[in-house]
C-alpha cells in the first residue's frame, strides 16, 4: 500500500504515541535544554528505543534487525517530531543504517548493522561544509596514504556528533568522486565544537587536520559511490521530512486546542471566521504534506529509483508546512505563544531547525525543477 | 462469476463490440456524446456504440438491470473501467441524468419514478440538466424564490433560474423549487422534475468572460410541473439537493486537477526555455517549481484519499478541501501558463481554431472556486465538520 | 513633492476623472471590442485628449507642450487604468515623448514632437521579439546600406501598431549596439499582423524585410543610444505601472461596492470577515502599489539616474497588485463575476496584459535583484 | 525668531554642549538612557549630555516650558532633529513617560496632575511604565479584571498586569484598572497612575521564546492609587488609552520598518553568494527580491504618509494599516535571513557575545503582530473604518 500503513505500522504507530507521550513529552527537551545537556539527548531512551525494537526497522534479519522498511521509520520520526523527542534516531536508525545498506563492505555491515539494531552506537554524518544545505560543495579530500587515507576538511552543523561513536563523512577521493568514509571521532586530528542552536539540539563543526584512516574506513560496497551518496540523501530528507509533518501536525493540534478555549470580547476566538479560514487552509496544507511524505517513504521502499523527486518534494513542502503551522500557531495563541512556557515557540523553533538540515522550501524546489528537467 | 471470467469475458466483447473510432482520445466537445431528443450524432459509431453498451446497461455499470442499468457489483464495474481503459474505448454516454439525477433517484425515489426516469437516461434518449442557483442567491440555496403552487395533481411553477448548464439542450430539469410558503426556510423546498417540452418553460445562455458557455438562464412562466414528479417528500429538496452537491464536487476537482497545460510545456511552447530546458526566467522557475510541488501533493493527495476509501475510509467533509486545494491549484496553474506563455498567451482570436485556448482555459478556471461552493463555503465546511471549529 | 500632487496635478486629476468617465467609459472599449474595431482605440478620443492638452504632457514649451513631466502622465494613466481607456497616450503621449526626448535629433524633436503636442499622430514601439519581455535579447539589425540602414527583423507585441503613423524600432546596429529607428509602417517590406488579444486590445506582430531607411531614420541625438534605450523601458514601465494601479483600484472599487450590496443566507456578505480580512489586506497592497508609481515617477522627474530601481518596482507591484485586486473582485462577485455582463472580467482581462507589457512581476524581481546588486 | 536663525542657534549649542562620546552610533541596549530613580548612567557624559538637555527642555522639546519642556513649535522641533542627527547626537533620552503617557497628561490631565508628573519625566527623574494587559485578555481591553475600589481619598487595587515593559526598574506604573464595577463594560474602566515605591506592588519578569526580555508580570496586593493620580474621569480610561494605543502602533512600526539585519547581508555573512554577489540559492534570491520590493513600497508609503500629514491629511485609521503591513514585512525579513543564513543562523549560544543574535531577532518578531493590537485586530479597524465595511 502506498499512503495508508498496514497493520505492523498502525501498531507500531500507536505504541510509538504512546511511549514518546510517556517517556519523552516535550518537557524532556526543556529539561536537556535546562540542564544544558553536552550531548544533546538522552543515552537512556536512546536504550529504551532499541529495546522497543525501533533502532532495527532498517536492518535486516540476518543483521539482527526487523526490516520493517522506510514506511515505518517514517512512523516513527513522525511521532518524534510531535513530541520534540531529541535523539539519535534519524542519524544512526535510519541514515546510518541506509548508508551502511547502501555502500557498506560485507565487513562494515558485520561491524555496525548488528550493533545499530542493538541500540549500541551512535552515527553522525559529517556532509555539508556550507552555510546552507549544498551536497555539491565538497570540498574535503581523503588522499591515498599507504594502505589507508589521509582526510583533510571542515565540516558543518554535524547532528548529534558530540554523542557520536561514528563519524560518516563525506569526502573526496583522488578520483575527485565524493566518497563516505567512517571516522573515529576520537581519533588524532578530529577537532568537534559544539553549537548550541536555536531548537536545543547540539550539533558540531568538526576539523579534520590530517586524520589518518584504514583502507576500511571507506564504504566502497556501492557499484557507485556517489548514487549511494545521493541515495543517502534522499533517505535523510523523505526522515526529515516525515519528522517536520509530526512536528506540524503537533503545532497545528495544540493550536486547535488553544483556540477553542481563548475568549475574547466575550466570544470564542475560534468562532471568528478570519481564523477558521486559515485554520482550514493549514489543514490542508498538512494533507498535502502528508501525502508527500507518505509518497516518498514508501517510493523508498518500493521505487528507488523514483526517489529523488518524491523525497525532495517531501521535505520542501514539509519544511514549508511546519513552518507555517508553528507561526500561525504563535500568532493564534497571541501574547502567551511569545512566552518560552507554552510549548509552541519550541515548535516553531524545530521547524526551522529541521526545515534547514538537508536543504529547506527553496533548495528542495529547486531540485524538483532540476529533476523535472527545467 | 469470478472477477477473472468476467474480465475475459468483458474484454472479449469490447474487443468485439467497440468501433474503431471509438477508440481514439476525445478531440473535442464533439466527441462527447451527452444524448437526449435533439441529439444529432457526431458519426454512425458513436450511435452504435452507444446502443450497444446500453443494451448491455453499461452506460450505467452499477444501476439495477430493471432499471435499464447493468447491474454490475462495484469491483466488477471497476474491471470494466480498467477493460475500456486499456482498449482507449470513449465513454459511451455522459450526462447530469447519468452523474447526479440518477443516483438521486436511486436514494430518494420511488419504484414507479425509477421506472419512468431511469431507463431513458440509460439508452441517452433524455437530456437533464440541473435547476438550483438563483440571481442573486450564489451558492444561498436557502433564499431560493423560485416558486411552484399546488394545483390538483400538479404544481404551477414560477420563477428563474440561473447557471443552467446546457438547458438550451435539455429535455428536462430537475430544479428546487419553493412549494412550501410557510415552512421554515429550509423545509420549504422541493425537487421537481420538469418536462422543459412545454410553452412555461424558456432558456437564455449565458456568456462568460471565457467565451461562449454551456451555461443558461432558464424561466418558468406558469410551468406545470406534476406531483409525481416530485423526487422525495414536500420540503425534502434541501436534503437531496446537499447530497446531490458533493456529487457536482468531486466532479469539478477531477477536472480541475488532471490534464491540461502546464506551465513548463507552456515555457517550451512560447520559447522562454534554455538550450537545457532550463527556464529562461530564473524567478519564474521557482514560482513554477513551488507548483510542481503543490501539484505532486494534490496528485498525491487523491490517490491516498481513494486508498483510504478503498479501506473503508470516509471521504466525507474532507470532499471539500480537495476541492478547495485542487480548485485554487487549477487557478495557480493556469496564471502561472499564461505567464510562461507571456505575450502568446494574450492571444484571443486568430487564424487557428485553438488560437486563444489559454487565455480561455486560465478565465475558465476563475469559476472553479465559485461553482459547486466557492472556496469561501468549502473553508467554512472544512473548519466546522472537520475540525470541530464552532460556529458564531 | 515626491507623493503628494501639487495644485496642477489635482486639478488634472479631477478633469481627467470627469472627462474620461464621460467620453469613455468601460463600455467605449466594449463597443471596440464588439465592433473588432481595426485599430483597437478611437482616433476621435485620441484628438479630445489632445484638445484637453494631455498629449504635451512631456513635450517642452518650445515644441507646442506643456512640459508638466511624468508625475502628471501617470495622473492621466491612473485615470485611463480605472476606465480601461484603449488608447494611444502611453506608446505616443509618454513613450514616443521620452523616446524623442532622450534620443531624438534636433530634427526629429522638430518634426514629431509639436505633432505628439497637437494629438496628430500615434507611435508605436518595435521592441520585444520574444515571448516574455526581455529587453536585451534583440536580434533586430540595421545595417549600413549607402547613407541609410536596411532594417530586417522580427516583433512581437507592438501595441497599437494598427493605428500607428510612426513605429520605433530598437535593431542593433553594425557596432551590435542597441538603437532605435523611426520607421513608415507603410515602407515596403514592414508586415504587421494584428493580433486581438485577451484585453480586447490590437497588439501586432511585424515583420521586417530588407526595409530601407534613410540617415536621418536613426535616432542619434543621445551620447549612449542604449542607455537612452535602457531609460526609455523605465519610462514605459513607469506609466504602464501607473495605469495597472487605476485599473486595481477601480476593480477594488467595484468589488466593494458590490459586497456591500449583496446579501447571502440573509446577511449582507460585507460582514464576514474571512471577506474583510482580505478586502483589508488588499487595501494595503494597493497603497504600497501607490507609494511606489508615484515614487518612479516622480524620480524620472527629478532624479533619473535613480530611475531604473523605482521603476522596475513599481512595475513589478502594480502587475502583482492589479491582478490580485482583479481576481479576488471575480471571487468576491461570485458567479456574476464569471459573466461577461459584469465590468470585473475585463479588469481582471487588462490586468493580465498591461502587466505582461515591458515585464511582469518575475521579470521586475530580476530587475531588482539585479539593480540591488544581488 | 526665524528657523534659519534658530538652526544656527541650535546648531552652534550643540556642538558646544553634546559630548564626544554622545555623538556616537548606539552600539546596545546599555547605551540607551531611560532614567528613573534607580538609573545608573552608563557614563559621566551620558549624564551630562541628559542634564544639559534637560535643561533646555529638549528632552520633550514640544512640551510647555511650564511644564519642563521646550515649547518649541512642531518646525523648530524638526530642526533639533536634523540638527542632532546631523552629528549623530544620541537621544538624551527615552522612555514611556515621554512617548506614551506625556501625551496623555497633557492632553487630559489637569493643571496640578501636569505640574506633578511631567517635568520628573523630562528631567529623567521618575520612569515610567504600562499596565494595560491581563492574563488571557490580550487585545481584549474591555474584560480587564483588575479592580479598584474607591475608600476616601484613594482606590484600593487588586489585579495582576501582564506584558508590562521594564515594571521591575520602573518607579510609578499607568495602569487601567476597573472602578467602576456596576458600570457597562467600556465605562467601567479609569486611567491610575500608581506609585511602585510600595509594598502592594510586586513584578515578576517574563521569559519569550526569544529569551529574555523586558516584559514583566506586575501584580497588585491591596496597593494605594490616590484619586488625585486618576487620569481624567471615573470611566473615561477606555477612551484614553485608545488615544495612547496609536502613538504605540507607530512606535512599533517604526521600529519594525527599518534598520536590523537584510537577507542580502545576511547571506555575504554566510557566504552564499556567488563571485559576482548573486545569491548562490535562485530560488531564494527570488523571495528576497519580492521582500526588497515590497520594503521599497514600505518605506515609499511611510514618506507618502508623512508628506500627506505635512499638508494636513491625518493618518487616522491607516495606522492600523501601517502597522500590519510593517509588522507582517518585518516578520518576513527575519524568516529570509534565517533562510540567508542558513545553520549559522540557528546558532543560539556560542562563545561571542553576539552569537545568537539573528535567531533571537527573528523569534522576537514574531511578537510585532501581536503587540499593540494584532494583525487581525488592525485588519478588522482597516475594515470598518477605511472600508467602512458593515459589522457583522
Amino acid at each position: 500500500m502506498t499512503f495508508v500503513l498496514n497493520e505492523d505500522e498502525q501498531m507500531l504507530r500507536d505504541s510509538a504515541r504512546g511511549f514518546l507521550s510517556e517517556a519523552s513529552p516535550v518537557s524532556a527537551l526543556r529539561k536537556l535544554r535546562d540542564d544544558k545537556d553536552p550531548v544533546g539527548f538522552s543515552s537512556e531512551l536512546w536504550g529504551r528505543m532499541a529495546e522497543m525494537g525501533w533502532t532495527g526497522v532498517l536492518v535486516d534479519e540476518a543483521h539482527g534487525g526487523v526490516e520493517m522498511g522506510y514506511s515505518a521509520a517514517g512512523v516513527i520520526l513522525e511521532e518524534i517530531g510531535r513530541t520534540l523527542t531529541a535523539s539519535p534516531y534519524l542519524s544512526t536508525a535510519v541514515m546510518g543504517a541506509a548508508a551502511l545498506n547502501l555502500a557498506g563492505t560485507d565487513a562494515q555491515k558485520q561491524a555496525w548493522l548488528p550493533k545499530i539494531a542493538a541500540g549500541e552506537t551512535v552515527f553522525a554524518f559529517a556532509l555539508d561544509e556550507r552555510a546552507r544545505h549544498n551536497p555539491e560543495r565538497i570540498d574535503a579530500r581523503a588522499v591515498k596514504d599507504g594502505n589507508g587515507f589521509k582526510l583533510n576538511g571542515a565540516k558543518r552543523y554535524v547532528v548529534n556528533a558530540m554523542g557520536a561513536d561514528v563519524l560518516v563523512v563525506a569526502a573526496r577521493t583522488e578520483d575527485d568522486k565524493i566518497n563516505l568514509f567512517l571516522v573515529d571521532p576520537e581519533a588524532d586530528g578530529v577537532e568537534r565544537t559544539p553549537r548550541r542552536t536555536v531548537d536545543s539540539h547540539v550539533p558540531a563543526d568538526i576539523k579534520f587536520a590530517d586524520v589518518r584512516l584504514t583502507g576500511d574506513a571507506l564504504m566502497n560496497g556501492a557499484e557507485d559511490s556517489e548514487a549511494a551518496y545521493r541515495h543517502l540523501l534522499d533517505a535523510g530528507r523523505a526522515g526529515q521530512a516525515a519528522e517536520l509533518f509530526g512536528t506540524a501536525l503537533q503545532a497545528f493540534d495544540v493550536t486547535l486546542e488553544y483556540i477553542k478555549g481563548r475568549e475574547q470580547f466575550g466570544v470564542s476566538i475560534a468562532t471568528f471566521q478570519g481564523l477558521q479560514h486559515r485554520a482550514a487552509h493549514l489543514y490542508g496544507e498538512l494533507e498535502l504534506c502528508q501525502s508527500l511524505v507518505r509518497r516518498a517513504l514508501t517510493t523508498l521502499d518500493t521505487q528507488p529509483s523514483q526517489a529523488p523527486l518524491w523525497c525532495a518534494a517531501a521535505k520542501a513542502k514539509a519544511t514549508q508546512v511546519a513552518r507555517l503551522a508553528a507561526a500561525e500557531g504563535i500568532q493564534m495563541h497571541g501574547g502567551v505563544g511569545m512566552t518560552d512556557e507554552y510549548d509552541i515557540g519550541l515548535y516553531y523553533k524545530r521547524a526551522q531547525a529541521a526545515g534547514e538540515y538537508l536543504g529547506d522550501d527553496a533548495f528542495g524546489a529547486g531540485e524538483v525543477a532540476r529533476l523535472s528537467g527545467y | 462469476m469470478s472477477l477473472d471470467a468476467f474480465r475475459k469475458e468483458t474484454r472479449a466483447w469490447l474487443e468485439a463490440n467497440c468501433p474503431e473510432s471509438m477508440r481514439k482520445p476525445i478531440r473535442s466537445e464533439a466527441d462527447i456524446c451527452w444524448g437526449g431528443k435533439n441529439w444529432t450524432f457526431a458519426s454512425d459509431d458513436q450511435k452504435v456504440w452507444l446502443e450497444r453498451m446500453a443494451e448491455k446497461g453499461w452506460t450505467v455499470p452499477t444501476w439495477p438491470t430493471e432499471y435499464g442499468g447493468g447491474g454490475l457489483s462495484k469491483d466488477e464495474a471497476f474491471v470494466l473501467k480498467e477493460e475500456m481503459k486499456a482498449i482507449g474505448a470513449r465513454s459511451p454516454l455522459d450526462s447530469f441524468g447519468i452523474w447526479m439525477l440518477g443516483p438521486a433517484l436511486l436514494k430518494y425515489g420511488t419504484h414507479d419514478q425509477k421506472a419512468e426516469h431511469l431507463p431513458p437516461i440509460a439508452r441517452g434518449e433524455i437530456r437533464w440538466c440541473q435547476g438550483y442557483s438563483e440571481p442573486g442567491a450564489g451558492s444561498d440555496l436557502v433564499s431560493l424564490r423560485t416558486k411552484g403552487e399546488l394545483e390538483d395533481d400538479h404544481y404551477i411553477v414560477n420563477g428563474q433560474k440561473v447557471w443552467t448548464s446546457y438547458a438550451d439542450k435539455s429535455d428536462w430539469i430537475f430544479a428546487l423549487v419553493r412549494t412550501e410558503a410557510d415552512a421554515p426556510k429550509y423545509n420549504g423546498i422541493s425537487f421537481l422534475l420538469i418536462d422543459m417540452d412545454q410553452p412555461g418553460v424558456s432558456t437564455k445562455p449565458i456568456k462568460l468572460i471565457s467565451g461562449k458557455s454551456p451555461f443558461c438562464e432558464t424561466f418558468f412562466d406558469d410551468a406545470k410541473a406534476l406531483t409525481k414528479n416530485r423526487l422525495g417528500e414536500a420540503g425534502q429538496g434541501w436534503e437531496i439537493a446537499k447530497y446531490l452537491l458533493s456529487h457536482e464536487r468531486a466532479g469539478i476537482v477531477s477536472e480541475a486537477a488532471f490534464g491540461g497545460l502546464n506551465p513548463v510545456t507552456a515555457a517550451h511552447q512560447s520559447g522562454e526555455v534554455e538550450e537545457d530546458g532550463r527556464l529562461s526566467d530564473p524567478i519564474l522557475r521557482g514560482d513554477v517549481a513551488r507548483l510542481t510541488i503543490d501539484g505532486l501533493a494534490f496528485d498525491a493527495t487523491m490517490r491516498r484519499v481513494k486508498e483510504e476509501a478503498d479501506h473503508g475510509e470516509g471521504v466525507g467533509a474532507r470532499a471539500s478541501m480537495l476541492k478547495y486545494i485542487g480548485t485554487e491549484l487549477n487557478k495557480r496553474r493556469n496564471e502561472l501558463n499564461m505567464s510562461a506563455l507571456g505575450y502568446d498567451g494574450l492571444l484571443w482570436e486568430g487564424e487557428n481554431e485553438h488560437d486563444g485556448d489559454p487565455a480561455r482555459s486560465w478565465l475558465r478556471s476563475r469559476a472553479n472556486s465559485i461553482e459547486g461552493g466557492t472556496s469561501e463555503i468549502q473553508l467554512n465546511i472544512v473548519a466546522k465538520r472537520v475540525l470541530d471549529l464552532p460556529s458564531a
